[in-house]
């Protein structure tokens, strides 16, 4: 009995507290003294009825001050990665999953062909329209199915060649439907400043740069500027559901940033976020990393994720005291800095049956000095590795998991010249004619060409290494240089033999898969694209992959993982695949990877956490560490 | 006069189209465009989406048309007073350049004024003071200033001032002061971080100056005339400043023309090097990321200040010396 | 010598270059008296030219004054006073006043003499205003009786024209105008003639002979062209390599000349009148250099009288023979004056 | 005595002219007379041949492969050599000791010391790696060194752990000679283009003439910038060291042809051409034998004047990364290196290659303002 009434008494005050709780939020001075002045709703009316709480990362913050950063370009790419990415869902910020966001909750049908989305409630835009339906409708009628507007359909509407369908239920409720399963939509439609991020527009204010809307306009520039990333902060007027929207963008200068009054998020404790009451980026030109060191060192910067280089890092660590800073090592994330993309479909036949010799790309990799690399690159800071997917992805977290992990990514990559030799020679790359290079085994001459993208430095350094390398071992190697334009067209051609892609990250099916398999016809599909495309059309178009060849296996793994409903099943196939590449590998050749990606951040800058990935901003980092929870401990 | 005046003008509009022109095809040879270069930063930062919109922006832009339509169609325009826009921040170019102008002339007169100010009052010293030791010292420091590369100037006098201060002067204004307006604190930290590519400049460019004016001078005053005028006893003064000094002025009036492109488009990699504001490095920028419309303007507009500053130089020589007013 | 209007002594000039000293100017003395003229002759590089830059001290560096006086009598404050001029710097005050005031010169090259920036009007202005304190409007005005007093017509437009405008003679009177304009006790005429053709130098030279008697002054006349000096000159100094070697009116010059290198000038020169048999007579050998003058009378390696063991040891010294005729030669005196650089043995 | 002209005391000039005249001296003797008196000229004259003689024999005087990457040791400070070692001791032959790196773990800079144990002594013509001179002469012997394992870092390593020293010699050949070939190239194009137009008049003058006027109009380091664009990123080494050099030639030339242009103008009614052409001489002939070596002297200057220029041009462009790139060795390129923060502050070492390029710019200056000076009567 007396435990019954504990138990009574217990949910009594945590419901009441809960009630409480609901019903009573804080807000940030400046917005109260707005309220009392009448400019603004109070902010239980702001709020949404059920705002989605934010667990600090340390503690719950207070109020203030003005955040210092840098971006790198009037792109302000940066800068969107911490006040734009706010998308149907969010990444964990430990990137291990996802959460719900703008969406509160979502059902699939069983085969995943449909999926039911509820957008949480009482959102409001910056300017205090709701958020609904209506507004991610927009996107989908007026713009993408629009034909006066060039904008191309999000990857992932389209399925099995289909565009989805979109049905309206009500003005917080929409239903998706595809031609076939897509299971993983929802995740792959939340990363980033992109994809739902940048689809859910306001309506009620991109409708006047609409021809459709307003005979006044007669092209769709501005309404296309306004919803590209790229130009999208350069309105102020524009409104946003970050926590923080722009007031004020010089060009090439500055753009300042104040809380969103609207913005939906709160705290443990009920208090509205973001804590920080502005942000003001300066626009740097010419090298960033130059300006972000010499900010760092004195102090003027608050936190800054990107564009801090790793040289730097002394630099940075011993002036840290001075400047009242530190130096958080997040993880670049990515799998190789720069990955060799070995291509499969060459219009040198005899150079293809090499590549698909598998003592021939072991050869290629065991040669590599990659410690050398490291020392020389990344201040030994890197991790040398195999090509392999992130170890913090989802399907490794099983024991089995993180064994193939291990494996995966340690195969192959000692540093041995000799065996490297022996493979050559094994398959009768020998030298025949006395020059000190190898020649194919039907005794013509062999040179590898790798090519890359020019004003990279740090794969240039690499590939002067890598050549050095390569020779000593006999296999006569040159450098070259593409743009993009002509990597794409010599790669179709089957021109490019390696090429050195850089800074490389993927995420098992959610961020390009194609790096693993060769499934899509673009640039950065590994081992080249016309495999890739071949996959993507059905065949239809582009080159068959060898039969009975891995790239084969491959297509059919990856085609096994995506079409699994069920996690568990993802796993499986998943790792199913990357058996093949450690079986047959290596494939693609990776060489140093997971560089750590310093942030500095203010000493009293708080609630940042430890980890964070940022090479790829399919990723969303700042924004996924949920920047509006950082705060300046006023002490 | 004025219809002399009228005359050059007139001829400055073939020049400059044909300058435009030529700045047009110079930045259409690389391969690529400016989308393909955004394309592949896009790519590389993983938005993949962005590339599929490649036909889509090339369309927006214009740029899927043929170049000569592509340079009419802005020629056209540019004789309407419309530079068109900037690919990269899909600005109006004339804001962007109108934007720029302002903290651009700020340090370019600046630097002019104080390089010429300087150059020509330590050479006209070193000139009337040959061989003294004065003349030997600012000999020498106008050989190191011409040998000495601005940038490394200012690199130096960057790091220097973050090490007294703690204070990191690039750019030319605070950003708590960017787009404010003007006010006595914004004029303080305005020149709190202009002498940093001032004095860079203004060490090479006195330097220029100064020898230039120094042989000059040098050249005028061994001249008979100059004799004579002492014999005639006219104060030491009035013969260096009233006639050697107007005869030495030569050099430096011809020089004028590439002067006035200097203004806007001197020092660049020092521009760079302090993230200034400033044309030059939107110029540099334009140029990489062939950001079409707004490189060929800037070009155009130096090619304008040139053919202007010839002009001027044209003119103010025939103002100041006789044989060429009655040639 | 009573009432000289100006006294040299023992003047030295060096240039200090960088490969050694020159001597340009090494103890000369001469004297001119009011209203007289004294010719300076000589040939190229001798020193003559130099001598009158240093009346004025228009000498520049790396040239010097190193030794001697210049005294020149002046009238201040209505008393005669003598002054010496090396007293004075090169840039005081008191020497600019003297100068193109009391002492005026004219150039040898008219064509470059003037500032081409400036008209002729603004130029004679200029050389009234800097010693008189008139309006700049009274200054045209005298600027345009000098013209006419240099007899050159249509004044008034003159004065707007610039040098370029001008032919060489003309200039060559803007210039002498100008000399006149402060009313010059002496003028020193270095060469004014030489780059003039033959028909405006005659004039040029009757001009200054007619400006000369109306202004009462003295004239230094310097020339390497002794037809000039016959016509110009009432006394006459005979430089070379920076000394005076002989010194005599213009009379005896001619007919009695007493130093070999004046008797070798005076053959050198065509006669009008006389019949020439054969090639005319040239000095022979060359001038040697500055840096290297030879030891003892400087002539000697030139000189047809030149006796070994006398001439190559030590500097004549100045030796009066009749009147004011002085002579520097062994023929005449054995007396040497010092060593090989006229310092006192 | 030639001084005094430069003095400009009419009188002095006047000696002097009679002086010259009086001396029997060809006018190249003369210049060259008055060439040496220019005592910074001279010392710039020799400075220069000692740098380009340097460059030529850059493999001899670099003790390691430029290109040479030392993992180890890398932005390692300079590494001197030693005539006293730890213990007070005296050697008479230097030595360097050897040096052991880690990485401190607090700020992950790499820390260098020296092991007293280990001492190699400096060497002289010891063999090394392979290097060509002038691409003729293949050896492995080099001026001086240490024995392996040791090494000999003069002037420390840059951030990828290569020799500075020796990469400075290196980039002394490709930032030495784009200014004299540039220059070459401008010589050539502008002093051709300049005759012939002088000397052919009419409508081809015409033509030149405002074709110089329109490239000297376009402001230089614009269209240095958007030229050097151009060259593409994977031209072989050579190739893009000509284009970088053409470039760099490409908007001088018209300065030049248009000086050159008249003072053909003025030799062209000059008595021994006239005499040529009345002698059936070609327009070929009378241009190299009569009318090029008469301007020679005063191209010669504006040459030596103009070279600065370049080296300056190339710095800049490398800096930007749009001129000399890697694998090739420039000056400009080892300072690309200084526009980093961290080598300012924490490597000032990697600089010292700015010490070469100015140094050589000031020498320059100096050469051409003697051979100005030399050549005055031309320079009018």
């Amino acid at each position: 009995m007396m435990k019954r009434l504990l138990l009574i008494a217990l949910l009594v005050l945590a419901l009441s507290s809960t009630v409480i709780a609901q019903q009573t939020y804080n807000e940030a001075p400046a917005l109260a003294e707005k309220v009392a002045a009448g400019e603004l709703p109070p902010v239980e009316e702001r709020l949404p009825p059920e705002p989605l709480v934010i667990e600090p990362v340390e503690q719950v913050g207070e109020y203030g001050g003005t955040w210092r950063m840098l971006d790198q370009n009037n792109e302000l790419g940066f800068t969107l990665m911490t006040t734009g990415v706010e998308g149907f869902l969010k990444w964990n910020r430990d990137a291990s999953g996802f959460r719900p966001n703008v969406l509160e909750s979502w059902e699939w049908n069983d085969d995943a062909t449909e999926v039911t989305v509820h957008f949480r409630e009482g959102i409001r835009w910056s300017d205090g329209e709701p958020l609904t339906v209506d507004d991610y409708l927009f996107w989908w009628n007026d713009m993408v199915l629009d034909e006066t507007v060039p904008l191309d359909p999000a990857s992932g509407t389209v399925v099995g060649g289909e565009l989805m369908t979109l049905e309206k239920i009500d003005d917080y409720t929409l239903k998706f439907t595809f031609a076939a399963p897509n299971p993983l939509f929802l995740e792959a439609h939340s990363r980033g400043p992109w994809n739902s991020s940048q689809s859910l527009v306001p309506e009620h204010y991109m409708r006047q740069f609409h021809p459709r809307y307003n005979s006044e306009v007669t092209d769709t520039t501005e309404l296309m500027n306004r919803y590209n990333t790229s130009t999208r902060l350069h309105y102020p007027d524009m409104p946003t559901i970050g926590p923080w929207m722009v007031t004020n963008y010089v060009p090439d200068q500055l753009a300042t940033f104040t809380r969103n009054p609207y913005y939906w998020k709160v705290d443990t404790e009920g208090n509205q976020l973001p804590y920080i009451d502005n942000i003001q980026v300066e626009i740097a030109s010419g090298p960033v990393p130059e300006q972000v060191a010499l900010k760092a060192i004195a102090g003027e910067l608050d936190m800054q994720v990107r564009d801090v280089a790793l040289q730097d890092v002394p630099l940075i660590l011993e002036n840290a005291e001075a400047g009242n800073y530190r130096v958080i090592m997040w993880d670049r994330g990515d799998f190789a800095w720069p990955w060799l993309m070995l291509m499969y479909d060459l219009a040198d036949d005899g150079l293809e049956d090499l590549m698909y010799t598998q003592e021939f790309r072991q050869a290629l990799s065991v040669a590599i000095n990659r410690d050398r690399i490291n020392e020389v690159t990344a201040l030994g800071l890197a991790t040398p590795r195999q090509f392999s997917m992130l170890p913090q992805a989802e399907e490794f977290q099983s024991p089995e998991g993180q064994a193939l992990y291990e494996e995966w990514a340690n195969s192959y990559i000692e540093y041995d010249p000799e065996q490297a030799a022996s493979l050559l020679d094994s398959i009768g790359v020998v030298d025949t004619d006395g020059d000190g290079f190898r020649e194919r085994p039907d005794g013509t001459p062999l040179e590898l060409v790798v090519t890359t993208f020019p004003d990279n430095p740090k794969v240039d350094q690499t590939l002067e290494l890598l050549q050095q390398d390569w020779q000593a071992v006999g296999i006569k190697t040159a450098l070259n240089l593409m743009t993009w334009d002509e990597y794409t067209t010599a790669n179709q051609a089957g021109e490019v033999q390696i090429f050195a892609w850089p800074s490389a990250a993927g995420w098992g099916l959610l961020s390009a898969p194609t790096v693993w398999a060769p499934i899509e016809g673009v640039q950065w599909s590994m081992a080249g694209m016309n495999i890739g495309q071949y996959y993507q059309t059905g065949g239809a178009e582009g080159v068959p992959p060898r039969e009975g060849s891995m790239l084969e296996r491959l297509q059919e793994a990856y085609s096994r993982a995506v079409s699994a409903t069920t996690a568990e099943e993802r796993n499986a196939a998943l790792l199913a695949a990357y058996r093949i590449h450690i079986d047959e590998g290596p494939i693609t050749i990776g060489t140093i990877g997971q560089h750590p990606s310093p942030v500095v951040v203010r000493n009293n800058f708080r609630n940042v956490p430890e980890t964070g990935l940022v090479a790829s901003w399919d990723l969303g980092y700042p924004g996924t560490a949920d920047p509006e929870q950082f705060f300046f401990d006023q002490e | 006069m004025t219809r002399y005046i009228v005359r050059r003008l007139l001829q400055f509009i073939p020049s400059m189209i044909l300058i435009a022109f030529v700045g047009f095809v110079i930045m259409e040879l690389p391969p690529g465009d400016y989308v393909s270069n955004y394309i592949r930063a896009q790519a590389l930062a993983g938005n993949q989406d962005m590339v599929a919109q490649e036909a889509a922006l090339r369309q927006q832009f214009g740029l899927d048309q043929p170049f000569l339509i592509r340079f009419a169609n802005w020629t056209i325009n540019l004789i309407r007073g419309d530079f068109g826009i900037s690919l990269a921040t899909r600005m109006p170019v004339s804001e962007i350049i109108g934007s720029k102008l302002g903290a651009t002339v700020a340090v370019s007169l600046c630097v002019f004024i104080l390089s010429w100010a300087i150059g020509i009052a330590l050479g006209v010293y070193s000139a009337t003071h040959q061989y003294s030791k004065t003349d030997n010292f600012l000999t020498t420091i106008s050989f190191i200033g011409l040998g000495l590369p601005d940038f490394l100037i200012a690199l130096a006098f960057l790091v220097l001032a973050w090490q007294l201060t703690g204070q990191v002067l690039t750019g030319l204004q605070s950003p708590e002061f960017i787009g404010k307006p003007f006010s006595i604190p914004l004029l303080l930290d305005f020149l709190k971080h202009l002498w940093i590519p001032v004095t860079a400049v203004v060490v090479t460019g006195m330097a220029w100056v100064m020898r230039v004016m120094r042989g000059n001078l040098l050249n005028e005053l061994g001249k008979n005339y100059v004799t004579a005028l002492r014999a005639k006893g006219v104060p030491e003064r009035t013969v260096i400043w009233k006639h050697a000094f107007r005869n030495a002025l030569h050099p430096l009036i011809g020089a004028l023309s590439q002067t006035l492109a200097f203004l806007v488009n001197g020092f660049v990699i020092t521009s760079v090097v302090l993230d200034l504001p400033t044309i030059q490095v939107t110029y540099l920028d334009a140029t990489q990321a062939q950001d079409l419309f707004l490189a060929g303007t800037i070009l155009t507009l130096i090619g304008f200040l040139v053919l202007l500053g010839t002009l001027v130089s044209d003119l103010l020589l025939a103002w100041l010396d006789p044989r060429i007013r009655f040639s | 010598m009573t009432n000289m209007l100006l006294q040299i002594k023992d003047l030295r000039t060096h240039f200090f270059t960088e490969s050694g000293v020159v001597r340009a100017v090494d103890g000369v003395s001469f004297d001119i008296a009011p209203g007289k003229t004294l010719g300076v002759v000589g040939e190229s590089g001798c020193g003559k030219s130099v001598t009158g830059y240093s009346i004025l001290q228009l000498i520049n560096p790396p040239g010097r004054i190193v030794g001697g006086q210049i005294l020149f009598e002046r009238e201040k404050n209505g008393r005669k006073e003598v002054v010496d001029l090396l007293k004075y710097g090169a840039r005081s005050e008191d020497i600019r006043q003297i100068r193109g005031n009391e002492i005026a010169m004219i150039f040898q090259e008219p064509m470059t003499s003037l500032d081409p920036l400036f008209t002729v009007g603004d130029q004679l202005a200029e050389a009234i205003l800097v010693h008189q304190k008139v309006s700049k409007r009274s200054a045209l005005d005298r600027a345009t009786e000098l013209l006419d007093k240099v007899r050159l017509p249509q004044a008034r437009e003159l004065l707007n024209k610039y040098p370029h405008q001008l032919s060489g003679g003309m200039r060559q009177r803007v210039m002498i105008a100008m000399a006149l304009s402060g009313q010059p006790k002496l003028l020193i005429a270095d060469e004014p003639t030489t780059a003039l053709d033959v028909t405006t130098e005659g004039q040029i030279l009757d001009l200054m002979q007619s400006l000369q008697e109306e202004f009462g002054m003295a004239m230094l006349f310097i020339t390497h062209d002794l037809g000039v000096i016959a016509e110009m000159a009432e006394e006459v100094v005979v430089m070379y390599l920076g000394r005076v070697v002989e010194k005599t009116d213009v009379r005896t010059l001619f007919d009695a000349p007493k130093h070999p290198y004046t008797r070798a000038l005076l053959e050198s020169i065509p006669k009008v009148g006389h019949k020439h048999d054969g090639p005319l007579q040239t000095i022979e050998g060359m001038v040697p250099s500055p840096f290297n003058i030879p030891q003892g009378c400087p002539f000697h390696p030139r000189c047809a009288r030149f006796m070994p063991g006398i001439c190559d040891e030590a500097v004549p010294a100045e030796t009066p023979l009749e009147r004011s005729h002085t002579v520097r030669c062994y023929l005449y005196s054995e007396q040497a004056e010092g060593d090989r650089y006229g310092n006192p043995a | 005595m030639e001084i005094l002209r430069k003095t400009g005391n009419q009188t002095g000039a006047r000696i002097a002219r009679k002086e010259d005249e009086a001396k029997v001296v060809s006018v190249r003797r003369l210049m060259w007379l008055r060439f040496k008196r220019n005592r910074l000229a001279v010392i710039g004259g020799i400075f220069l041949l000692l740098m380009y003689l340097a460059a030529i024999f850059a493999g001899f005087i670099a003790p390691n492969d430029p290109t040479m990457v030392h993992s180890q040791y890398v932005s390692m400070a300079p590494h001197g050599l030693n005539f006293v070692d730890t213990d007070g001791n005296f050697h008479l032959i230097p030595f360097v000791y050897g040096v052991k790196s880690a990485v401190d773990p607090a700020t992950f800079r790499k820390t260098f010391q020296i092991i007293p144990e280990e001492k190699y002594p400096l060497q002289f013509f010891v063999r090394g790696s392979e290097y060509t001179i002038l691409g003729i002469f293949r050896t492995d012997i080099h001026l001086f060194g240490v024995e392996e394992p040791g090494k000999l870092f003069l002037f420390g390593t840059d951030t990828q752990g290569r020799d500075i020293f020796s990469r400075v010699w290196f980039g002394a050949q490709v930032s030495l000679s784009v200014g004299l070939l540039g220059v070459f190239l401008t010589l050539v194009f502008g002093s051709i283009i300049g005759i012939a137009s002088g000397y052919i008049g009419g409508l081809f003058d015409d033509i030149i003439q405002r074709v110089i006027e329109l490239l000297m109009s376009f402001p230089q380091l614009p269209l240095w910038l958007a030229l050097a664009a151009l060259v593409p990123d994977n031209w072989p080494s050579d190739r893009i060291y000509f284009a970088i050099t053409i470039v760099l030639a490409i908007l001088s030339w018209g300065a030049l042809a248009r000086q050159t242009r008249s003072m053909v103008y003025a030799l062209r009614e000059a008595d021994f051409v006239t005499a040529a052409r009345y002698s059936n001489c070609s327009d070929w002939r009378i241009i190299t034998r009569h009318l090029l070596p008469n301007t020679m002297s005063h191209i010669i200057v504006i040459a030596t004047t103009a070279i600065p220029g370049m080296i300056l041009g190339e710095t800049a462009l490398s800096f930007l990364g749009l001129g000399i790139r890697s694998p090739l060795i420039s000056w400009g390129l080892l300072l690309t290196d200084a526009q980093h923060i961290r080598v300012l502050v924490q490597q000032p070492w990697i600089l010292t290659p700015a010490i070469f390029v100015i140094a050589t710019i000031i020498a320059f200056n100096f050469l051409g303002d003697g051979l100005r000076d030399a050549a005055d009567p031309f320079a009018k």
